[in-house]
């Protein structure tokens, strides 16, 4: 008994007047998770940030849970739901970690003891600001920071960058999990695909701003062809 | 024989230990790997090789002598040097600047205040010629700050070749590149003379096993495990705390 | 008709703008009541600002004798700008009136400096003569650590140990102070009968409001100063505080002449109720000097004959009888001892005796 | 690496004209410094009664300009540079006073004198956030001046320190009421200075300083020593300051402890701010436009021109230095693309 | 001797009330805020045309000082402070010493150019005799102002959610929006409190140190002295600095008055040369 929680129609957006997506229209249901592929510079991120209200609109309309979110300004999206994960992870420097956590909580299921269970590693540098964390902990501290919007759509930016294997294991089961048992979505932008495709139900492709390819994740893991078409493993320079 | 040898070194923030008692060697020539969880002193140690930290007790030797006293600046002209695990460049230089710079500090011209940088043409030509073979020939002019993401980290691993280093320290360096770049970043690195040393930490295990001869595993500031790549990847404990089961 | 311009350099922005609106205001009276003619020219005044800053004034002054051809100076708020200015009446041979500067050593800079303000410690001497005469025979001195100050200074521990007083202590106040407390604390546990002091007069009033809060009055200190502590300006404002403090000094806005009251009348009526105080009468008698110069050289501009005319000049200002002493440039004036009072539901400095005919010394430096 | 130690020129890079020539424009000259050079000349026949505000506008570049080393460049605000132009004005008065009254010597000397200061108080701003070094200039600046107050002995005190005055420049040109041999002198002593300046900046030693103040951290990994980069450079910058406090003393005849005042750190800081950093020029044209801006409002409203000149900088910070300079972007030259390399 | 350290005690905590504002603009917002002094002044004409002209009690005066600075703050920020949270410090310069010199200039042209003076309450003026110690009413009445005005500064920055998500909108505006941080309106209310906190420092200092027109001017040092010996990332730093300061400069005055004008510089650059990041840095986080 799945419902649409967010949807997006004929979508065009960019930075300024520089257009980067047309035509972006996708449905996602609750509790499933999308993966979100292509080459570099194909737009991935400034379509999370678009759905985050962190780019310039140009087209098109958003809806979250059949609220239409289009024109609101993105502090206002996260209350409504929205959980973002930044590519660059962007830590806040003169917080502590605690403090990261804290600053943008919402009430809901997820608490600083939740957040602490599932990443201990930051309970351990809880006093730390968040300027002396490693690469690691710091993902750990944003995808943790996400997690206390209590969103019902994650948005994920290349969450896996510069974790361990082992942690990389254990938090895409944990985000399964999170999205079977808690209704959310997530939008999850990841480089290597056969790394996630195994994970996500469904997954989208983007190239030069514009869906090349929308499925399920198990028929493309499978599809070798559109792999290699769209997300070449050997062509270089072609990103912007 | 050794390129690089640390002798018990220390470093703690306040009471935390971050690195704890790291004896490590690293051979002349050698590809040496250095991974571990997040979080288990990997980039402490390359702060407290290149002078970024004071280390809170042991020594640091490069080819046996001791440069644990040097600040950061005298062990680039030892020969030691690295990359950053975050990109630090200067934005408001181009490419061709950026490189110019590290390789007149090399020469030892940086300290030169009466004659035009223009006029140092050898300097200028192996920037060129750095820049394009790290396929940032077409951009050598533009704004760093305006560069594309996987540019500036090409721009990042490029600035430390551009200082000769004997040993060159790592950080993640595919970290951002795109998948299909990652493998001619390190294939440049892998095809560096025989005699420089390269350290490098990385997380993506396909790169380190392609690239490594030799392991050490970092653990809660201590070394975990040392030894051939092979032999590392089968451990059963390294697997219990980092490699989990997808290697 | 031929126009003879007088420059006027006065800091009208900066810590020291309200010396410049007061001279201003002084000029302007004086315009105002006797006209704007001399010796048969017109008089147009230049005025500009110095912010207080000296290499402003040297530039200004020489502009306005090279490009204005400005046939006079007169202004200058402080020694330091004054001095600054000396070279270029040497070289341009003009006459400049100082409306304001203080500093016995300024003088000695050219011989076209004319002064109708005051001569160094020619307020503070007649305080000390008046201290011992009533007996006071314990001072302590508080003056600002400036030129003006240490002239002060020396000129009333002279004066007054020269009548038998002894000085118990000096003290000094940095010129950038904000807080006097340290400064008073000092004073009071030195325990003198009174103590004498000088402070530029915007400092004044906060000087008058810590005095009190401090107790020294209770103390049984009693406070003697020169007339720029109790400024006419400022002096309602300080309200109960100044009342009973004696002060001596050459002009107050409750001085009883007829010449005193057209001025008083003028200067209220064109600036918004604003009282004159002392650097107003300084503004006012350098135009008044400039203009008796004028008419006695007929006219004639050559800075020269001009000084020369002003020298031995003697007229009845609104501050009293006063002279240009021929020698010194200096001008010679009468002092008053005052005391504040209410008159008329407002605060004044209240004349109630006088020493005559004092010279400025040239003390200090 | 194809650049080998071993000298054979074969495996020697081939020479990359585009690289080459790209370098090279760096430190071509400009011709918006044609103009302002061709100007500053022009003006000594074509504005003979300007010589005087001419001659401050000189002193206050060259003020700006070794502001700019040391703050466009290296990267460290200060507060109190006034410091050094402060000592360069007493150093010059003095010796005037007391020994030899040629300009030229007394210049050197000064200079000299706020070198020694400058390398003596270079270690103080080496380390410390933006606030701490400001303040750390500052503190050094106002206790001089209250040193200069204090040894009124030497100094003359809060009265400042007068009746010298100058022999001919070098023997031949006597200082005139207009002006003009003074603003000749100060616009040559601008001009040789300016030149070094430029020198420095388009050097290697000019290019790492700019690395220094974007990315220490980085600077250091590519071998910039850069503590003693930031001492070379404050000291040069002291020197020139000092020169420029000479010129003041010189063209006046008389110094105060004013030359060392806060008022003169910050206004020499506006100057720089409003002209635009890291460039050389900004100073100088600053100054140009903040001292005529100034003296003509304060001819108009000689009491509230500070309310003008506040406007003025808000507008000016609020539309954008750049847009307001859009239209040098017509002059061939590129003025424009040199003030983005501006902090 | 008590007395002196009770005197130095009230101007240090003086100097704190008046710069504490600035910790917060400059410290917590990152922004170079010179314009300080003016919201200062603003409080202290505040209270001097309430009292002098409408014959307003003292205790009234000071939250109306503080409003009223609040609002202007308010109303600055809104309109002009806001576009240049993103500018570089040295634009932040230029910007607010514009404004000082407009408020400098518009204070001289309302008010006039005199030192203004206020009528303390009686029971605030004058000075107790405690077991030796004079001690100076109004002094007393500052610190103690201050002691609570510390305290409160202290729990609300470190205890509240306000102040963490003030600093994570500092640290990255795009980001802390994205995570549902209204920056716009923290940003404000935080301006506006700092603006206030000036006015009312104005107002309480408008006794002892004078206002004029080129109140924000004079003081300017001041108030960077005691934030940057401070440190700007905490509120008790400052608070302990301003202490510091005011019994060194008024012992040194009291003492060695010869040296008197040296010992505040001086202990600012020993403070500054010991801890260039300020008394209780954070980690080094800038
Ligand atoms: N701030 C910006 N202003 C203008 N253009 C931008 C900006 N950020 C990104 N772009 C451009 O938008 C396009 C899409 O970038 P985006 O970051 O969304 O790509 P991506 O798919 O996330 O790439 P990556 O795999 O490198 O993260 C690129 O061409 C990029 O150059
Ligand atoms: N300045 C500091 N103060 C306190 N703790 C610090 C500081 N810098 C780093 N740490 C801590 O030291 C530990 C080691 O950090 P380091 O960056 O060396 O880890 P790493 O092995 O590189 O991890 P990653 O793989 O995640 O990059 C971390 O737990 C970090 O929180
Ligand atoms: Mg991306
Ligand atoms: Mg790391």
């Amino acid at each position: 008994m799945t419902r649409p929680l967010l949807v997006i129609d004929g979508l065009a957006a960019g930075y300024g007047e520089a257009a980067v997506l047309s035509g972006i229209s996708l449905t996602i249901e609750e509790g499933r998770t999308l993966a979100l592929l292509g080459r570099n510079g194909t737009g991935k991120t400034t379509l999370v940030d678009t759905i985050a209200g962190l780019t310039t609109h140009h087209a098109g309309r958003i809806h979250l849970l059949g609220q239409d979110i289009t024109r609101l300004r993105a502090d206002r999206r996260a209350a409504a739901g929205i959980g973002w994960v930044p590519q660059e992870r962007n830590i806040f420097k003169s917080l502590t970690v605690e403090e990261n956590l804290t600053a943008i909580a919402r009430s809901g299921p997820w608490t600083l003891k939740r957040v602490f269970a599932m990443f201990p590693r930051l309970e351990e540098r809880r006093r730390n600001l968040g300027n002396q964390l490693s690469g690691g902990e710091q993902q750990m501290l944003a995808v943790g920071r996400a997690l206390m919007v209590n969103p019902r759509l994650l948005l994920l930016d290349e969450p896996l960058e510069g974790l361990a294997p082992i942690i990389v294991d254990e938090l895409l089961a944990a985000l399964r999990q999170i999205v079977r048992s808690e209704g959310i979505s997530a939008i999850i932008i990841e480089q290597k695909a056969r790394k996630i495709l195994p994970l996500s139900d469904d997954a989208l492709i983007l190239d030069r701003g514009s869906i090349v390819h929308h499925g399920s994740s198990a028929e493309l893991l499978v599809n070798d062809d559109v792999m290699a078409e769209h997300l070449a493993v050997s062509r270089i320079g072609t990103s912007a | 024989m050794i390129a690089l040898e640390t002798q018990g070194l220390k470093r703690r923030f306040g009471a935390f230990v971050v690195t704890n008692d790291v004896s490590l060697r690293v051979e002349r020539g050698a590809r040496h790997a250095l991974i571990g969880p997040n979080g288990a002193g990997k980039t402490t140690l390359i702060n407290l090789l290149t002078g970024v930290l004071k280390p809170s007790a042991g020594c640091i030797l490069l080819e046996g002598e001791d440069i644990t006293a040097l600040p950061a600046h005298r062990r680039v002209k030892k020969g030691i040097t690295r990359t950053f695990q975050i990109n630090q460049l200067f934005g408001e230089y181009t490419p061709l600047e950026t490189l110019a710079l590290a390789i007149g500090e090399r020469d030892g011209i940086g300290g030169n205040l009466v004659r035009d940088l223009g006029s140092f043409d050898d300097v200028v030509d192996e920037a060129a010629e750095l820049l394009s073979r790290f396929g940032l020939g077409s951009v050598m002019g533009q704004r760093t700050a305006t560069l594309a993401y996987g540019k500036q980290r090409l721009l990042e691993i490029a600035l430390a070749f551009a200082s000769k280093p004997r040993v060159l320290l790592l950080d993640e360096p595919a970290a951002g590149v795109p998948e299909d770049e990652r493998h001619e970043v390190l294939k440049i690195v892998s095809d560096l003379p025989g005699d420089v040393t390269v350290l490098l930490i990385e997380h993506d295990m396909d790169l380190v096993f392609s690239f490594a001869t030799c392991i050490t595993v970092l653990v809660a500031g201590a070394i975990f495990a040392e030894g051939p790549a092979t032999e590392v990847a089968n451990d059963a404990r390294v697997k219990a705390v980092y490699l989990g089961e997808s290697a | 008709q031929e126009v003879v311009k007088i420059g006027l350099i006065l800091p009208m922005t900066g810590p020291f703008a309200s010396t410049g609106r007061q001279v201003e205001a002084g000029v302007k009276a004086y315009m105002a009541i006797n006209g704007d003619t001399a010796g048969g020219k017109k008089i147009e005044v230049v005025l500009r600002d110095d912010a207080g800053t000296a290499d402003q004034t040297r530039r200004i002054a020489q502009e306005l004798v090279v490009n204005d051809g400005v046939s006079m100076l007169m202004g200058f708020g402080l020694t330091p700008l004054a001095m600054s200015v000396a070279p270029v009446l040497n070289q341009a041979k003009i006459p400049a009136i100082i409306t304001s500067a203080t500093t016995s050593a300024i003088m000695k800079q050219s011989e076209y400096f004319v002064r109708t303000s005051m001569g160094g410690p020619q307020s503070a001497l007649p305080v000390a003569t008046w201290a011992v005469e009533n007996g006071l025979k314990r001072v302590v001195t508080l003056v600002t650590d400036y030129g003006p100050g240490h002239d002060i200074e020396k000129g009333f521990v002279d004066q007054y140990k020269k009548e038998g007083g002894e000085i118990v202590e000096s003290v000094r106040v940095p010129l950038q102070n904000p807080d006097f407390a340290p400064f008073l604390q000092r004073v009071r546990d030195a325990k003198p009968d009174a103590v004498f002091v000088f402070v530029p007069s915007g400092v004044g009033s906060l000087f008058m409001k810590q005095f009190v809060e401090r107790g020294l009055a209770d103390a049984g200190i009693k406070l003697i100063a020169t007339g720029d502590v109790t400024d006419d300006d400022l002096l309602n404002g300080i309200g109960e505080a100044a009342k009973g403090v004696i002060t001596g000094h050459f002009y107050s806005a409750d001085h009883d002449s007829p010449e005193n009251k057209a001025f008083v009348e003028e200067v209220r009526k064109s600036n918004n109720g604003m009282r004159p105080n002392f650097m107003s009468v300084g503004g006012y008698d350098a135009m008044h000097l400039a203009y008796m110069a004028l008419e006695k050289s007929g006219g004639d501009t050559d800075g020269t004959k001009l000084v020369e005319a002003m020298k031995g000049a003697e007229w009845t200002s609104p501050r009293g009888p006063i002279m240009i002493d021929p020698q010194t440039r200096d001008i010679v004036q009468d002092i008053y001892i005052r005391e504040v009072k209410e008159v008329d539901g407002e605060l004044y400095n209240v004349e109630f005796t006088k020493y005559e005919k004092i010279r400025a010394p040239n003390s200090a430096q | 690496m194809s650049v080998v130690a071993d000298g054979s020129r074969a495996l020697a890079p081939m020479p990359d004209d585009a690289a080459r020539s790209q370098i090279r424009r760096r430190s071509r000259i400009r011709l918006y410094e044609l103009v302002i050079w061709f100007l500053a000349v022009a003006a000594i026949i074509v504005l003979p009664s300007k010589m005087l505000i001419l001659t401050e506008i000189a002193i206050l570049a060259l003020f700006a300009v070794s502001l700019d080393l040391v703050l466009g460049f290296a990267g460290i605000v200060s507060l109190g540079h006034t410091a050094f132009f402060g000592l360069g004005a007493y150093v010059a008065g003095l010796f005037a006073r007391h020994y030899f009254a040629e300009p030229v010597a007394g210049l050197i000397l000064a200079g000299a004198a706020s070198g020694l200061l400058g390398f003596a108080t270079s270690f103080l701003v080496l380390r410390g956030s933006d606030l701490t070094r400001l303040m750390t200039t500052l503190g050094i600046a106002l206790m001089l001046g209250e040193l200069a107050n204090q040894m009124g002995w030497l100094t003359g005190g809060a009265d400042g320190l007068s009746g010298f005055s100058l022999d001919p420049i070098l023997g031949l040109f006597e200082f005139d009421l207009w002006g003009r041999n003074g603003y000749i002198y100060c616009l040559a002593v601008l001009f040789t200075s300016t030149m070094i300046a430029r020198r420095i900046a388009y050097s290697p030693f000019g290019l790492s300083l700019k690395a220094i103040k974007t990315n220490p951290m980085r600077a250091a990994m590519v071998g910039v020593p850069a503590r003693r980069r930031i001492i070379i450079v404050y000291t040069v910058a002291a020197v020139m300051a000092g020169f420029s406090g000479a010129l003041l003393t010189q063209t006046t005849s008389f110094v105060s402890p004013d030359v060392l005042a806060f008022h003169r750190s910050a206004d020499v800081l506006l100057v720089l701010v409003i002209g635009g950093t890291g460039y050389l020029y900004g100073g100088i044209l600053g100054a140009i436009g903040f001292t005529l801006l100034r003296d003509w409002l304060s001819v108009v409203t000689p009491q509230y021109w500070m309310f003008w000149i506040g406007l003025l900088l808000i507008i000016l910070v609020l539309v954008g230095r750049d847009r307001l300079a859009g239209w040098m972007q017509y002059l061939p030259g590129r003025l424009a693309q040199s003030r983005s390399s501006r902090s | 001797m008590l007395t002196i350290l009770f005197d130095g005690i009230a101007y240090g905590m003086l100097l704190f009330i008046l710069a504490c504002g600035l910790t917060i603009t400059l410290g917590l917002m990152n922004f170079i805020n010179l314009a300080h002094g003016a919201f200062a002044m603003t409080g202290g004409y505040v209270t001097v045309v309430m009292m002098n002209r409408y014959g307003l009690s003292f205790y009234w005066c000071l939250p109306a000082a503080f409003f009223v600075s609040a609002a202007l703050g308010a109303i600055l920020e809104r309109t002009l402070y806001r576009r240049l949270y993103q500018a570089s410090h040295l634009d932040q310069v230029l910007f607010s010493v514009g404004l000082v010199f407009m408020a400098v200039a518009a204070a001289d042209y309302v008010m006039g150019g005199q030192q203004q003076l206020i009528q303390l309450p009686p029971e605030l003026s004058g000075r107790t005799e405690i077991i030796g110690i004079g001690i100076g009413r109004y002094r007393l009445f500052t610190i103690v102002v201050c002691a609570f005005l510390a305290m409160g500064l202290q729990l609300i920055l470190s205890k509240t959610r306000f102040g963490s998500r003030l600093r994570a909108a500092v640290d990255d505006r795009r980001v802390a929006m994205g995570l549902g941080i209204n920056v716009p309106v923290v940003f404000a209310l935080t301006f506006a409190f700092g603006s206030g906190l000036a006015g009312l420092g104005g107002a309480m200092g408008a006794e002892i140190l004078g206002l004029d027109p080129n109140f924000p001017l004079k003081f300017m040092i001041y108030f960077l002295i005691v934030v940057a010996v401070g440190g700007t990332s905490t509120v008790s730093g400052p608070f302990l600095a301003a202490i510091l300061l005011g019994i060194a400069d008024v012992a040194g005055k009291y003492y060695v008055p010869a040296i008197g004008p040296f010992v505040i510089y001086g202990l600012m650059i020993l403070m500054l040369i010991v801890r260039p990041n300020g008394l209780f840095a954070r980690g080094g986080a800038r």
